[in-house]
């Protein structure tokens, strides 16, 4: 077959496109910040916290982890309203993004917790820090600096999982390439356009992970 | 339009399930075994395979799997390839699966001690006889509880699969419901029986990991 | 391949795209096998041929790579035209009516396009209702566009949106439901028909379609589909 | 009165009685050395003392005060008393200087400045004031449990307990450590040790505990314990024949 | 004719030259002491004579036979010499017996039977016949040792390279090892070992190395070298002022 590819649509298409790259930025830079936020706070609970609180935080990472975010996204936004609690699709999204990224950064982060030697919690306690202390001060950092390669490749991960954020009506990229492709009818065309701004965008992503890793931990920590 | 009773709703996505569960058994043996050549080209001695194992975990880690999928099913038969449903999307999850698991993988040799090569080139082993003998054995306890744990991201990655027209579970549950407009009875099932098929592959990652831990023969 | 409908003849079977999120366009049935006015239309086409009928169920996204890379014969989804798309496939004479209108609760001043403005619309993206609505809308009006039209009731059941825009025949099928949230007609944006999809330089299919959808409109087979999926005749000027 | 004033001891892991009823009682400006095998429950004593173990049974007073294993109670006692780690337990994400400073500045809301004074003021007396940016991994282990003593002196501690702090050294760095202590010592810091340096025992300490089974099997001055131990264990434990 | 003979060795990393030319020639049933501070290189010339490292520049002939950096050669080496290193590096999921049975089977295709008899007979010669079955996690550091050196003895080497065979072991453990040790420099094993017991080395060895910044400093019979140290460096070494 002779198939003609034709991208003469993108300087018409640009800033469709532009705004859906736009927006699947802004959910990973909010969805990266405050999930991992989420996920230290929930490993925090589930190492070192109070029993049941670890006991509710464990449901909810394997809620999370063991349910597609599709329905999670479903849920959130089609799922909320009849609890009274209406999100507009970016929201719903951002709040998604987060809460999926904050159950898996749950686990990586608490096992750079747990692959802390005792010898750091006991010399904060013994210079008389409290045990949250101890973890702010003490643990957490080098605790990170040890699993911040595995955290990156799951924020990558999430970023290209955000596609399916485009079924609830948000305009990212994957809406937008949905969006061209439903006017012109050049489906491989725009995938093929997608696809390459994904796979940037996640060599970008990783970078800046790294280059954010270098500036979070200048010395090297763990050893 | 006739009516859907909740055990037809059920008995649809329990149906539709058991692609689910193809899918990932083909993907999680076929990733695993094409993971395995990718792993020793990105160890191993030879820089092309190195650069190579490399560009592939790049692009395919890089890149949405929806759009893989696409591009493995419609992009080969723009090229004339007539590629079958089955085999498209046996070939992109296998080639994404092996992506990641080459790379976990990769850590647990890494994380066999330097000591254990020289001991093995001391005693007049070879590459690959070190690999068989003393890497990979001690590699592989490491790597189960990751691998299993991976596996659960396999099983949730097949619903993509219905970009190219697999009814598989969510695709199930998006049709029922666009024949029921019931989405909460719809995806409540969809997500019960994705985390009865995902809850026992984390768990069982769980433990074994602990197992790992208790009787740790890796030192 | 020189000419698709010599293949068809030859294979003995017509591939055709229908979709399964549109009742009633293209729904399932409790045995998830596809039903609806599209596969009726399949069906017709497919007898009409003397060859056996192969539904592929295909979704907005997926439709058209299906009818490029040769995998269906024909397009019957529901194919709303413009002329973008025409560049890129051929379309048959029109084969089913499609009223796109707007519908809201009862509570809800919408009286005309213009009253659009300032209002959240959903609209399933790439139907025929999104290219119209598109075209017509204010721009202040904001048009949210869902995957699928199960995205688009969710939406508007769910309070996401206080209007939707879709056909007609859809929102009746809401209606039956009993909802809690009724979408009641506040007026019809146009009536923009919907075509059969294929490739382009087969003239020969090409001419075969138009010629079996003609008569069908004729000898009012197609008529009967209407009245079972629609409830209504045909409109004349289709 | 005593500053410290251990009482009838007791301290069990599950149901290995591992301290048996300790006593011992260390005036201010005591040196104590803590020797025994392993496993006769030095460290546990030392841990109890700062509360890293909770006690079974028996009394600690530090400065006529009571451990109590509740947050408040055990905070006021780390302040009083600080403990260096045979494994130095340096923080590796910080300096040096940052060692020194975090603790202060946590716990007694030192500002800042005032912290740095104080962070320079120890790492100088342990002779690393050069090493004020250095971190842990670019340091020695000597060097490392000097950072570990400022640290802990920064506190301003009215004792120091100290768990065999020379013995992950290499030989040639012990000095450099037992040195800092000695000084230590000449200043009348109150210290209790465990170590396994007789002759730094013999030379610095006011008196030498010898633990065994968990008991206290001799004490007395280094003089009698070294040169007339009373028991065949201690006898045994410093081979003499 | 000599076993090993070291010629001119020089050894790189960028820009850091280890090893600055060494001559050595080791003849058989020699025990040769190598001592030196930490970074004089010491392990990394042993590490050039077992081939984990390649050298830069001259030449290391074993029983006459060049080392090359092919497998061939480096496998024809490796079956002449046998490498004991300091972390023991036991292949933690192989049982002791397992553990020198290995390389019999893998390298020499030695069939599975007589491999067995063989280990038994490495492990009974350390004195661990009893350890056969047991894994590496459940030996003491010393019985460790001991399991690697019967397997590196169970490949017939003509001489065994140690590296720091003793520095891993608590001091109690040190002698069980040394005294495996001692034994197969009677038998007339060929021994090259870097070593920090130097009681040990007066006692066993035939000569001693001092390596100093990546030379051979001074080398003779352990009467003239720590009887009489020449250099200054040697002096510093030792401790003799
Ligand atoms: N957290 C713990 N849980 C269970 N048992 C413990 C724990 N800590 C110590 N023990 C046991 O208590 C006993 C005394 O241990 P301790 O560390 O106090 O000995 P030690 O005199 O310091 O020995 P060493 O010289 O080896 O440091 C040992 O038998 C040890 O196994
Ligand atoms: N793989 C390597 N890469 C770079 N430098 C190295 C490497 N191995 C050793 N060196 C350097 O070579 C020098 C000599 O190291 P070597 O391990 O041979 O010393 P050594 O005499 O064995 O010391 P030690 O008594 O501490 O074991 C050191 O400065 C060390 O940093
Ligand atoms: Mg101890
Ligand atoms: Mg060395």
């Amino acid at each position: 077959m002779t198939y003609v590819f034709d991208f003469s649509w993108l300087g018409e298409y640009m800033p469709v496109l532009l705004k859906g790259i736009g927006i699947t930025l802004q959910l990973i830079a909010v969805g990266a910040v405050l999930g991992i936020s989420l996920g230290i706070a929930c490993a925090w609970a589930r190492a070192l916290g109070p029993k049941w609180l670890g006991g509710i935080v464990a449901v909810y990472v394997e809620l999370i982890r063991n349910t597609p975010f599709l329905i999670q996204l479903f849920f959130i936004f089609f799922g909320l309203p009849s609890l009274g609690l209406q999100l507009g699709e970016l929201t719903a999204a951002n709040i998604a993004m987060v809460v999926n990224l904050g159950a898996y950064s749950c686990e990586i982060v608490r096992a750079g917790i747990q692959a802390t030697p005792r010898g750091q919690f006991e010399a904060g306690a013994s210079l008389a820090m409290s045990p949250f202390e101890t973890f702010w001060h003490v643990v957490l950092v080098p605790a990170l600096q040890r699993i911040w390669p595995a955290l990156s490749s799951q924020v990558v991960i999430v970023m290209l999982g955000s596609a399916v954020v485009s079924q609830i009506a948000a305009e990212d990229l994957t809406f937008a390439a949905n969006f061209i492709q439903s006017r012109n009818f050049r489906a491989f065309e725009t995938y093929i356009v997608s696809t390459l701004i994904y796979l940037a965008l996640a060599i970008l992503l990783r970078q800046l992970l790294r280059g954010v890793g270098w500036t979070l931990f200048p010395k090297r920590a763990t050893r | 339009m006739m009516e859907f009773s909740t055990w037809d709703i059920l008995r649809n996505l329990l149906l539709a399930a058991r692609w689910t569960v193809l899918l990932s058994l083909v993907s999680f043996i076929g990733g695993g075994l094409v993971g395995l050549l990718i792993l020793f080209m990105r160890i191993g001695k030879l820089k092309a395979g190195r650069i190579f194992a490399r560009g592939y975990i790049e692009l395919f880690q890089g890149t949405p799997l929806l759009m893989q999928l696409f591009l493995a099913f419609f992009g080969l038969g723009l090229f004339g390839i007539n590629v079958p449903a089955w085999l498209a999307a046996g070939l992109a999850l296998i080639l994404w699966t092996a992506s990641f698991l080459a790379e976990i993988w990769r850590g647990c040799v890494e994380a066999v001690a330097k000591g254990q090569w020289e001991a093995s080139s001391s005693l007049g082993m070879g590459y690959v006889q070190q690999m068989r003998w003393v890497i990979l054995p001690q590699a592989l306890k490491v790597a189960v509880p990751p691998t299993v744990g991976f596996s659960v991201q396999v099983v949730k990655g097949t619903a993509l699969t219905s970009i190219i027209g697999f009814v598989e579970l969510s695709k199930a549950g998006t049709m029922v419901t666009n024949a029921t407009f019931l989405p909460f009875t719809v995806y409540g099932f969809v997500a019960l029986i994705y985390f009865a098929l995902c809850w026992p592959l984390s768990k069982s990652s769980q433990i074994l990991e602990r197992k790992l831990n208790v009787a740790h023969r890796n030192h | 391949s020189a000419d698709a409908l010599a293949d068809i003849t030859a294979r003995g079977t017509l591939r055709v795209a229908v979709p399964q999120d549109f009742p009633p366009f293209g729904s399932v049935g409790i045995d998830m096998a596809p039903q609806g006015y599209d596969i009726d239309v399949a069906n017709l086409i497919g007898e009409k041929l003397g060859v056996a009928v192969e539904l592929v169920p295909v979704t907005s996204a997926n439709r058209i790579p299906y009818l490029q890379t040769n995998k269906v014969d024909l397009v019957i989804s529901s194919l709303g035209k413009n002329a973008e798309r025409e560049l890129v496939i051929d379309f048959s004479t029109a084969y089913a009516p499609f009223f796109n209108g707007i519908f809201a609760p009862d509570d809800v001043e919408v009286a005309d396009i213009a009253g659009l403005s300032g209002k959240t619309v959903g609209v399933t993206r790439g139907a025929v209702e999104d290219l119209e609505l598109t075209k017509v809308a204010p721009a202040d009006a904001d048009i949210k566009r869902y995957e699928d039209n199960n995205g688009t009731i969710s939406a508007f059941l769910s309070g996401q949106v206080d209007v939707v825009a879709t056909g007609n025949v859809v929102a009746a099928a809401i209606l039956a439901r009993n909802p809690p949230k009724r979408p009641e007609l506040k007026f019809l944006i146009k009536n923009s028909p919907c075509y059969i999809g294929l490739n382009k330089n087969e003239p020969a299919l090409l001419a075969k379609v138009d010629e079996i959808i003609a008569a069908a409109k004729a000898d009012g087979s197609l008529n009967a589909i209407a009245q079972k999926w629609l409830a209504a005749d045909l409109p004349t000027d289709l | 009165m005593s500053l410290i004033a251990i009482t009838e001891v007791k301290k069990r892991f599950g149901d290995n009685e591992v301290l048996k009823g300790i006593n011992i009682d260390v005036d201010p400006g005591e040196v104590i050395a803590i020797i025994g095998k392993s496993g006769s429950g030095k460290s546990t004593l030392l841990r109890c003392i700062n509360g890293l173990e909770s006690i079974d049974d028996g009394s600690i007073l530090v400065a006529g005060a009571q451990l109590l294993p509740d947050e408040l109670h055990l905070k006021a006692l780390r302040l009083k008393v600080g403990m260096i780690f045979q494994q130095f337990n340096l923080f590796p994400h910080l300096s040096a200087g940052r060692n020194v400073m975090l603790s202060q500045m946590v716990v007694k809301k030192t500002p800042k400045a005032e912290a740095e004074v104080m962070a320079r003021k120890m790492l100088d007396r342990v002779g690393l004031l050069h090493k004020f940016d250095a971190y842990p991994d670019q340091l020695s282990g000597g060097q490392q449990q000097r950072v570990a003593i400022a640290r802990a002196l920064a506190m301003q501690p009215i004792a120091l307990l100290c768990d065999e702090i020379t013995s992950a050294l290499d030989p040639e760095l012990v000095n450099e450590v037992l040195a800092v202590v000695k000084e230590l010592a000449a200043e009348g810091m109150t210290l209790m040790m465990v170590t396994h340096e007789m002759r730094f025992a013999r030379d610095v300490c006011s008196r030498v505990v010898f633990m065994h089974q968990g008991r206290v099997h001799e004490i007395g001055p280094p003089g009698e314990v070294f040169g007339n131990p009373k028991t065949p264990e201690l006898k045994q434990f410093l081979g003499v024949h």
